[in-house]
């Protein structure tokens, strides 16, 4: 029984890497991109403010 | 068509990102709830098989992953095609993110799998199963559908063909299957490792449902956050255009 | 503005996307049979994406394109056979002979084919067996225009037609329009140097100043 | 039709003038096959069971290495705008592409393989079968071929992309024209896998222009 229990905790240990990788992933692309765009409109807001507009 | 009437009222990306901000919250903690749930079940509270024993285990993850894998391209392509015929965008990068995490499912599905026959095969890949072959295809419709959205700059053409690439793979997802089927009763007439796999009694069902469900709310929570960072990523390219012409 | 005419090509409140940057938009402009446009304006401006989109290559983001009062997007395979479109790139194939490559081109367009009488009138019968890999870049170009004769077609869309032409072909190339005006075509020729199609409306494409909606 | 056979006759006339494509096509099928007996051992009796499978994947890259002449020339020198101009509908106009594409590269591959059969020890018996197979085959090759050679045409570096792309769809077309070779090899029926690759070829005759003739308009525009 033991071998096989092996096989069992792999199997959980890979979906247990391979789900939380992508989500994390998937969040940080998230954040960055949302910052990115805050960065940009303040960036924008800016000119438009001091521009002739 | 009320679907289409109803799914117009999303169209635009702002109500877009209203909308999953409220629902967002909510399928995370589903999904966590599930997954919480679905490993007690599987790990703990449910028998281990008489004939298999402990490996039964990895069932409750291969099948939610298999089914999932396939799921997703189907879903892929629906959204491609309604992008292709409405010119829907949000459809082309909803069918545009679904794809790594397709990918992701199929590779576990893979993994899992492999790891669940390879007691009884004595080998860690096993090409007479056909549906682990099958998945194996799969993961390089996956591979070819992401890499076809690289190689265009301009988005919309991205999309088209994207869209072409989903749904000739989707037509030929059930030829494939049929063939490696076939190609696999050639080898090996008398397959311990039927496609269905050993037959389910109700103990065991729990803990798949379950399973199935955390697979579920899981994919919605990270489509969510991938569809939500490419409208955010669009509207910064937009920007910085506006930047450069400003 | 002229109205849009029944007889000719009547563009309406057109305008094109490439991509997520807009190249023109709320364009108008028309010509009627026998009549001509002339399109100016910066490199990058939408001249060319303009007369892929009357060429029906590119779907117009906004506004409508008609031939003889028919919108061309309502029936793209009758489009296809009322025009030519001479874009910068000349579709001629180095290995076969300048007969060759014309007979091949007017027989992709089907209908009646002069291949002897369009090198005649760009004078290059005298190259007709020559692999055009011997041509120069004029010969080439007026080899591409004669496809214009070889098989004869209603609309024109010309994108800068006398790159590559020395005076006396350019001088043929008017001759050439006014003919086929005279005979009731329609023409419509993106040009930077001068050439003279008298009585041309001219169409002024903007740069890059317009941002997306 | 006449505009369908004048794109069919203008592609082999190119074809035949620049030379060497269908030579390029034979030599390199010739060749991949030939480098199996350095791999797989020279031992006659493995040579033969390795034999179908070695021919069918080398017909295959052959084929693969071909594609990207289909659309990417026309492309480059503007002919892909007249062809879009013609009366013929674009879908035809690739299916004539295609045919032409298959009788320059797809049929000298059907008759080289014999030669192959004979370099890897494939018994007499199955000659028949291969040729049969290989003519039902290959257009399937060239058709499937054709939707990734259209959908990378109007991009740069495209052509890296088509492999990838293409070969999971060869994959029923390389397990039923393996089986019917085998099969033939060993004296087994051959009905079964011959009609099986009939049916995918006529399927991709009904997909494979109309998802090309899309993915062509991509590079039009």
């Amino acid at each position: 029984m033991g071998a096989h229990a092996a096989y069992v905790w792999s199997a959980y240990a890979a979906a247990g890497l391979i789900l939380p990788v992508m989500a994390l992933a998937s969040l940080l692309r998230l954040r960055g991109a949302l910052r990115r765009q805050a960065a940009l409109e303040a960036d924008l807001d800016a000119m438009r403010a001091d521009g002739d507009g | 068509m009320t679907v289409m009437s109803g799914w117009h009222r999303f169209a635009n990306p702002t109500r877009f990102s209203r909308l999953s901000a409220r629902i967002l919250p909510w399928t995370l903690a589903l999904t966590l709830v599930l997954f919480a749930a679905g490993l007690y079940l599987a790990l703990v509270a449910s028998p281990p098989d008489a004939r298999q024993g402990e490996t039964v285990r990895i069932m409750y993850l291969h099948v939610p992953a298999a089914w999932m894998a396939l799921f997703v391209y189907v879903l892929l392509a629906v959204f491609s095609g309604m992008g292709y015929i409405w010119k829907h965008p949000l459809a082309d990068i909803a069918a545009k993110n679904c794809a790594p995490i397709g990918a992701g499912f199929t590779l576990l599905a893979l993994v899992t799998g492999s790891l669940w026959g390879a007691p009884m095969w004595g080998t860690w890949w096993e090409w007479g199963d056909a549906r682990l072959t099958s998945f194996l295809i799969l993961f390089f419709l996956y591979l070819g559908y992401i890499a076809l959205w690289q190689v265009f700059e301009d988005p919309e053409k991205a999309a088209r063909a994207a869209a072409i690439l989903a749904m000739v793979g989707l037509i030929n997802i059930p030829v494939i299957h049929f063939s490696v089927q076939w190609w696999h009763t050639l080898h090996q007439p008398a397959s311990v490792f039927r496609a269905g796999g050993p037959t389910i009694d109700s103990s065991m069902l729990w803990p798949l449902f379950v399973m199935l469900g955390a697979f579920k709310a899981y994919f919605v929570t990270v489509l969510l956050w991938r569809i939500r960072a490419e409208v955010a990523e669009r509207r910064v390219r937009a920007l910085q255009m506006m930047q450069a012409e400003a | 503005m002229s109205n849009p005419a029944p007889t000719g090509l009547a563009v309406d409140d057109l305008s094109c996307r490439r991509g997520d940057h807009e190249v023109f938009a709320g364009l108008s402009c028309g010509a009627e049979a026998g009549g001509a446009l002339v399109l100016r304006g910066p490199n990058g401006a939408g001249k060319s994406s303009l007369l892929r989109v009357l060429a029906g290559f590119i779907p117009p983001s906004a506004g409508t394109v008609r031939w003889k009062g028919e919108d061309i997007g309502d029936d793209p395979g009758a489009h296809r056979a009322v025009l030519h479109y001479v874009g910068h790139l000349d579709p001629l194939k180095p290995v076969l002979s300048a007969a060759e490559n014309l007979t091949a081109l007017a027989r992709l367009m089907g209908g009646q084919i002069l291949v002897v009488e369009a090198l005649e009138r760009f004078g290059i019968a005298h190259l007709r067996d020559l692999p055009v890999r011997f041509l120069s870049a004029g010969q080439r170009r007026r080899l591409n225009l004669a496809r214009l004769v070889a098989t004869p077609r209603p609309l024109w869309l010309l994108d800068e037609p006398t790159v590559a032409l020395d005076a006396r072909a350019t001088a043929e190339l008017e001759q050439l329009i006014a003919d086929h005006r005279a005979a009731g075509g329609v023409v419509v020729a993106a040009t930077h140097i001068g050439i003279e199609i008298p009585g041309a409306a001219v169409v002024e494409l903007a740069g890059r100043r317009r941002r997306a909606a | 039709m006449s505009a369908f056979w004048g794109v069919v006759r203008r592609d082999l006339l190119i074809a035949r003038r620049q030379g060497g494509s269908s030579l390029l096509a034979v030599g390199f099928f010739v060749v991949v096959a030939a480098l199996f007996p350095f791999a797989v051992g020279a031992d006659p009796a493995t040579l033969r069971g390795v034999a179908p499978g070695v021919i069918w994947v080398s017909a295959l890259l052959a084929t693969l290495l071909s594609l990207d002449r289909l659309f990417q020339a026309d492309f480059e020198d503007g002919s892909l705008d007249v062809l879009a101009l013609s009366p013929l509908p674009l879908f035809m106009t690739v299916l004539a592409k295609v045919l032409a594409h298959w009788l320059v590269v797809g049929l000298p591959l059907v008759i080289a393989a014999p030669l192959v059969g004979v370099l890897l020890n494939l018994p007499l018996a199955a000659f028949p079968v291969l040729l049969g197979a290989a003519l039902l085959g290959t257009p399937a090759l060239s058709l499937i071929g054709a939707i990734g050679a259209a959908l990378t045409a109007g991009v740069r570096r495209g052509g890296v992309l088509v492999p990838l792309l293409v070969l999971p769809l060869y994959i029923p077309t390389l397990i039923f024209g393996v089986a019917a070779t085998a099969a033939a090899a060993d004296g087994l029926p051959v009905a079964e896998p011959l009609m099986l690759l009939a049916s995918l070829t006529l399927m991709a005759l009904v997909v494979a222009p109309v998802a090309s003739a899309g993915a062509l308009r991509l590079a039009l525009g």
